[in-house]
């Protein structure tokens, strides 16, 4: 609304969504809205995403991106309008739910979220305490299958070496591939994935991204995954969603999209940026 | 790692490890042997030794105070008699006991004013951060440990000497001493912090002292008020000492309604100081909102608002509300400076008085008395820790959001603690007296009950404290809320937790006067006794040994926490 | 366990009880109280045939509350304290200490000291001057020289500055700092102890003022003992001197020589410490001994004597 | 060394330096090395720098490229070889001396190191207390040309509305660009950049490397830049270093090298990615 010409087409408005009615969707987003004191940070998002989709989002730095996925997985609540995630509203769920939600729903943040003084090995256990009962402290305490599948996803990141490493002291890309194995963890239906190759080299992004493809494609769950490179989007997703300005401004099939179409939102955006 | 990264591509779900043929022949050593990273971590000795230590000590000290729960049960009638006679509480005409607690308050702030300026530098040079010459650093930690060993009543004598009765000697034997908790909690302040902005400061080639106030301060004024404020609170109730230089105030008159038995009165003495204490909690609690480290939904984002050029920030409510609070702060110590009624005039022979005094001290004698009376305080002080870090930490606990977030308990938590802190150690003592007789067993009893105060303090403030975007994230796994503690909160409050209980210990220590109180001996009651008899020499002594078991405790935080941190 | 720990001290029965607690309070010039105390201890374990023990404490409201739970059988503090003791423990005096041979040695006084060549040479001199007392609750350092003030028509809160030192050293040596013109402590620390550790020498301080005798340390037992085992304490602490105790081999490895001031009799003798003051005996006592407190107190009105 | 087939050319390989003797170099390394504890995380590097080069350094993820920059810092002391900054030893030259080199040496951290409890604009006016006397305490102790300066600063990296916010609530994009504005205060003769931009939106970074290369043209600054973005890193950089594994594997001048031959180092690394 801030911008008057609007990149969105009108027929690939919900050009990921083929029928609403037949299967229920992943996540579903309706006239939310939030703000931050008095700062309108998103306003007016509808977004319905199917199970199984591969969805980019993108948009300049500062356009909402992070709340907008903060929002889904119930972190912060919508001052306006609502979030339905697997069916559940996360913010008034009641707390037992929400837990129970976020199972489902794998996040990787764009800070990371590591604890420093632990080792990698530990801080990707922790991806698996959603589904265990007990609270746990030491590697030794989770059960061998899941140490097994923590090393299996250490190394599918590639960092079986750095497995027993304290995180505070691995490199940034290293320290981003351990809370992506933390997520992997999860075996989510969901996965909320903040840019979450920012400090990857191209290989190690491509590696990721397909990783994460792949598991959408075969096990049939949803990525929502927000990317700042424009290239790696349209290689790996379904279905591109842009936000500027607190604005849902495209949301498109990703094949009716190109890198110059893509490029021009942010383009846009310098006259806009916030 | 041989095509890692590939081989989720082809196989996702089984991870071969035994498909990483070392690609790069040229590289001997196998990938696997890359030593910081493949090595198991082991427990350290820290976190499982001194939690085993304690455990030791304490089922050593239930057998040697013989501890006997049933007991207390059968002395409630005792106790419910001693209580009835504090009740209705009096407080004689209100308007003198305000301006008691006044009077109190301005020689508190003083003291801890000055205490909080001093301990900002020597924090500094103490830290393991600190840079410069080694020297200044073991000067630094030595000013902190002696200061926090020797009591703060032999400091009231020594000024006492040199600056004469009145509370100017009252403000700088509270500030002396104060200087050795300030200063240590806050360079742990210090030392916790995360190093990044510490790096990038000094990467701009900023000095050490421009980095320390932008990075480090700025960093730990959350920690660092809430910190003094908990100081003023102890300094308020520890008044009592202000009787030692003439200077009065409402320590003094609690001390001599409870010496005459006058407990009515004691009991509205207290209630005064509870109320005093409140406030000051609300206050901290306020000075916490305003300036929280991490931000979370209540923090205001926006610092400033726009003002005349884009380059000056302008006025808003909040900056005003703060700008007040900070001079207010500082009008408020200015001022209570000036009750401190410094005469000048005396200080001509305030050496020569210092010297006679100290010349008493040496040489030092020690007797087997006082060995036995180190050996009985640490046992004590070591099982009440035991016993207070358990209870404190269920109350820091549900008292932080961690595992409750149910705002009314909180703060109930909050009040309880300030009352049970509130009232001195000697009416614990004098109930516990009451029910179980005199013995160590009321004396432990009435230290536990301060020990709880404090440890709950401490681990409430370090709980608060804490980074919250690795909760965040374990959060968002769907991890319960207990787990998010013990796996993502527990590990960050480690340090702290342990340099806390072993602090909590070393406090505990020197509050062990109040077992004399009830014939448990000690060496509290050794240090009064000896000073009270002008036995300066029996002091030195204990005073040594009292530094000895300081620095022996604190060593052992310091390799506790380099092994955690 | 610790020697101070009682495997059982919840007080007596009214069959009697198996065991005696004995509690010392400091006073103004006691010394290794626990070892003074120890012959006497021994001599009432001898007489009564029930194991006896001794606890030292620091505060007498700690000692006056066991007493009042019937936790602490026997017990010496100072005067004062028992006038406090007396309103809220049933207990009564039976004996109190001796200096020396002469009945009613143990009595001790308040003196008001100023430093040598003051302007002040008498009592009714100090209206309107700084005044040096040790703290509200000690009658030797406050009440006995407020109620001196009183008796000459000056009111110690109004007329005076009066300024509460804390300790009776402090008193006379910020008194002789120029903090106050005069200083109200216990005789001892005048005429014994400040000399002793060098702290003032002769002629530094003269005496302006001393009280009337204030009455030494009570020894005060729970009236809830059976009389039978109170006689046997109070003959206990009554039969021996200093001197006797040590011939009775009540303190085999803490003997010192007998006191000059105890005179030619035991001269050269061997002696025990008897008592916290380094007394010579203990001389029988009744409530009646302790009037002076309670005149005091009246006079005064002073608030540690009200009990509101 | 480690590499058996090594991209570099061994014409090229000194080919950002055209004339050592002619002009004092910017940056000298020499044989440099480091280990933590008995992990050997660089070996060997010998790298020559010119005063107004801009060097992209690339190389994939926790191959050793922020640990090389801190090595030129002074951050980390050498186990091995030499450092030589603007004729300076960083790690002999004494405390004074690096402080004073450092003001010389701006540092763009991967992290970002900001802290969170202030502004946008009191971090960035920090980036000046190198050139300043006294400690400062609070926006209104700097002197009002510093503050200008900040806000022009904050507007270049385009955050002038955000200039008074808390820096822990921005966005991970916008915390990036404070710590470049901070960097921007210094006008520093070189600048190292770990990754300036892997938060940032792809319009965003053009710009931001942009500025750093117009002022690296203009003022003679010098940079040094890691970035994972082979195209970025093409577009602005006059020459590439590659680091691999601790070792660095490739230096020629940016026009001698293109995409697919950077993209390779990346490939290849699978293979001995650490
Ligand atoms: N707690 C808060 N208070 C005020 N403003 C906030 C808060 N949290 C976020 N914002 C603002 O909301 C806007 C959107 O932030 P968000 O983190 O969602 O951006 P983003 O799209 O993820 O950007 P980036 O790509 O840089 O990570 C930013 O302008 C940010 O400053
Ligand atoms: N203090 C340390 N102890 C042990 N290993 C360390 C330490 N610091 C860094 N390392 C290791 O050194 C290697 C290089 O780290 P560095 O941060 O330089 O990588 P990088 O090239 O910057 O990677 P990225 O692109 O992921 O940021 C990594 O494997 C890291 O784990
Ligand atoms: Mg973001
Ligand atoms: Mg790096």
């Amino acid at each position: 609304m801030t911008t008057p010409e609007r990149i969105q087409d009108p027929d690939t408005s919900s050009a990921g969504a083929p029928t609403p009615s037949a299967i229920a969707s992943s996540l579903v987003l309706q006239n939310l809205g939030i703000s931050f004191g008095s700062k309108q940070v998103l306003r007016d998002v509808n977004l319905d995403v199917q199970p199984g989709q591969f969805v980019a989002l993108v948009g300049p730095s500062g356009a909402g991106k992070s709340t907008l996925l903060r929002l889904v997985n119930g972190s912060h609540r919508p001052t306006n309008g609502t979030v339905s995630v697997l069916g559940v509203n996360p913010s008034t769920c009641g707390r037992r739910n929400l837990q129970r939600l976020r199972t489902r729903v794998g996040f990787v943040f764009q800070q990371f979220g590591l604890v420093g003084r632990l080792s990698a090995m530990e801080n990707v256990l922790m991806g698996t305490l959603g589904s265990l009962r007990m609270p746990r402290y030491g590697i030794s305490t989770y059960p061998k299958t899941l140490r097994e599948k923590a090393v299996a996803n250490l190394e599918r990141v590639g960092l079986l070496d750095q497995r027993f490493q304290r995180c505070d002291t691995l490199s940034g890309g290293q320290q981003q591939r351990v809370a992506i194995a933390r997520t992997l963890m999860q075996d989510a239906e969901i996965v909320l994935a903040d840019e979450p190759v920012a400090s990857l080299d191209p290989s190690a992004s491509l590696a990721v991204l397909n990783t994460l493809k792949r598991l959408s494609a075969e096990d049939g769950f949803t990525v929502i995954c927000s990317l700042h490179q424009v290239d790696l989007a349209l290689q790996v997703s379904d279905r591109v969603v842009a936000v500027r300005n607190g604005s849902l401004i495209l949301d498109t099939r990703t094949s009716d999209t190109s890198e110059e179409a893509l490029r021009a939102i942010y383009e846009e955006a310098k006259g806009t940026r916030s | 790692m041989s095509g890692t990264t590939r081989q989720i591509v082809e196989d996702p779900r089984t991870p071969r490890p035994g498909s990483r043929e070392p690609r790069d022949g040229q590289r001997p050593s196998a990938p696997r042997t890359s030593p910081p990273g493949s090595k198991r971590p082991r427990v350290s000795a820290a976190t499982l030794g001194i939690p085993l230590a304690y455990l030791a000590v304490t089922v050593f000290g239930v057998w040697w105070i013989d501890i006997r729960p049933a007991a207390v049960a059968a002395g409630f009638g005792d106790i419910a008699r001693l209580l009835e006679r504090m009740v209705p509480p009096t407080t004689g005409p209100v308007s003198d006991l305000l301006t008691l607690a006044l009077e109190t308050l301005w020689i508190a702030i003083a003291g801890t004013g000055l205490a909080t300026i001093a301990s900002v530098f020597l924090a500094a040079a103490a830290s393991r951060h600190f840079t410069g010459p080694k020297l200044v650093r073991w000067l630094a930690q030595g000013i902190i440990i002696v200061t926090r060993a020797v009591p703060s009543l032999i400091f009231a004598i020594l000024f006492v000497r040199i600056f004469g009765l009145g509370p100017l000697a009252g403000g700088l034997a509270i500030a002396v001493h104060s200087i050795g908790m300030i200063g240590k909690m806050m360079a742990d302040v210090f030392e916790e912090q995360s190093p990044s902005p510490r790096e990038a400061i000094a990467s701009v080639g900023a000095s050490r002292l421009q980095n320390f106030v932008s990075t480090t301060l700025t960093r730990a004024l959350p920690a660092v008020t809430s910190l003094v404020i908990y100081r003023l609170d102890i300094n308020v109730r520890a008044s009592a000492v202000l009787g030692l230089v003439g200077a009065g105030g409402i320590g003094v008159a609690l001390q001599t309604a409870i010496g005459s038995l006058n407990y009515r009165r004691a009991a509205g003495i207290i209630l005064v100081i509870v109320a005093l204490l409140l406030i000051l909690e609300l206050v901290a609690y306020l000075v916490q909102r305003a300036v929280a480290e991490h931000a979370d939904e209540h923090t205001q984002s926006q610092l400033h608002v726009a003002g005349s050029t884009p380059a000056a920030p302008g006025w808003n409510r909040s900056r005003v509300l703060r700008s007040a609070a900070a001079a207010s702060a500082v009008i408020l110590f200015l001022y209570s400076l000036s009750q401190l009624s410094l005469n000048l005039s005396r200080l001509g022979q305030a050496w020569n008085n210092a010297l006679a005094l100290l010349s008493g001290f040496v040489p030092p004698v020690f007797t087997e008395e006082i060995l036995l009376g180190i050996f009985e305080s640490v046992i004590m002080a070591f099982t009440a820790t035991f016993f207070g870090v358990l209870v404190g930490l269920v109350i820091a606990v549900l008292s932080t959001r961690h595992l409750v977030r149910f705002e009314p308990l909180s703060l109930a938590l909050r009040g309880i603690v300030v009352f049970m802190r509130g009232i001195p150690d000697i009416v614990y003592a004098l109930i516990f007296v009451a029910a179980l007789g005199l013995g160590p067993f009321a004396g432990f009893l009435a230290l536990s009950i301060s020990c709880t105060a404090l440890a709950s303090k401490f681990f409430t403030d370090s709980l608060q404290n804490i980074d919250p975007a690795p909760l965040r994230a374990l959060e968002a796994t769907g991890a319960g809320r207990i787990q998010v503690f013990v796996s993502g909160v527990w590990p960050q409050f480690v340090p702290s937790f342990i340099g806390n209980s072993l602090f909590t210990s070393d406090l505990a220590l020197r509050e062990s006067a109040v077992l004399g109180i009830v014939g448990a001996g000690g060496i509290g009651f050794l240090l009064d006794e000896s000073v009270a008899t002008l036995h300066y020499q029996q002091t030195a002594g204990i005073l040594i040994g009292l530094i000895v078991v300081v620095v022996a405790l604190e060593s052992v935080a310091r390799w506790a926490r380099r092994k955690v941190i | 366990a610790s020697p101070n720990a009682r495997p059982d001290s919840t007080g007596s029965s009214s069959e009697g009880p198996q065991s005696l607690v004995f509690a010392v309070v400091p006073t103004d010039d006691s010394k290794e109280l626990e070892e003074s105390f120890k012959p006497i201890v021994a001599a009432i374990a001898q007489e009564t045939g029930l194991p006896t023990s001794i606890e030292a404490v620091s505060s007498n409201a700690g000692v006056i509350e066991a007493q009042a739970a019937k936790r602490v059988d026997v017990a010496t503090y100072g005067a004062f304290s028992y006038y406090l003791a007396q309103n809220v423990a049933d207990v009564t005096p039976v004996a109190m200490d001796q200096r020396t041979p002469v009945a009613g040695s143990g009595a001790v006084q308040s003196l008001g000291v100023v430093a040598a060549g003051s302007d002040i040479t008498e009592l009714s001199e100090v209206r309107g001057r700084d005044v040096c007392f040790t703290d509200p609750a000690s009658s030797t350092g406050y009440l006995a020289a407020a109620a001196g003030l009183i008796s000459i028509g000056i009111d110690p809160k109004n007329d005076i500055n009066p300024i509460f030192a804390g300790s009776h050293d402090v008193a006379v040596t910020q008194m002789l700092a120029g903090d106050c013109d005069v200083a109200f402590v216990a005789g001892t620390f005048i005429t014994d102890i400040l000399p002793a550790r060098g702290i003032i020498k002769d002629g530094d301080v003269d005496t302006v003022w001393t009280s009337p005798d204030i009455p030494g340390t009570p020894m005060v037992i729970g009236n809830w003992l059976p009389e039978e085992l109170r006689n046997q304490i109070t003959d206990a602490v009554l039969k021996y001197n200093a001197v006797s105790a040590a011939e009775a081999g009540l303190c085999p490895e803490n003997q010192r020589e007998a006191l000059a001031p105890w005179g030619e009799e035991y001269a050269g003798k061997m002696a025990c410490e008897w008592g916290g003051t380094g007394a010579f005996a203990f001389e029988p006592a009744t409530d009646e001994d302790f009037a002076s407190i309670r005149d005091i107190c009246e006079t005064t009105q002073a608030e540690v004597c009200r009990n509101d």
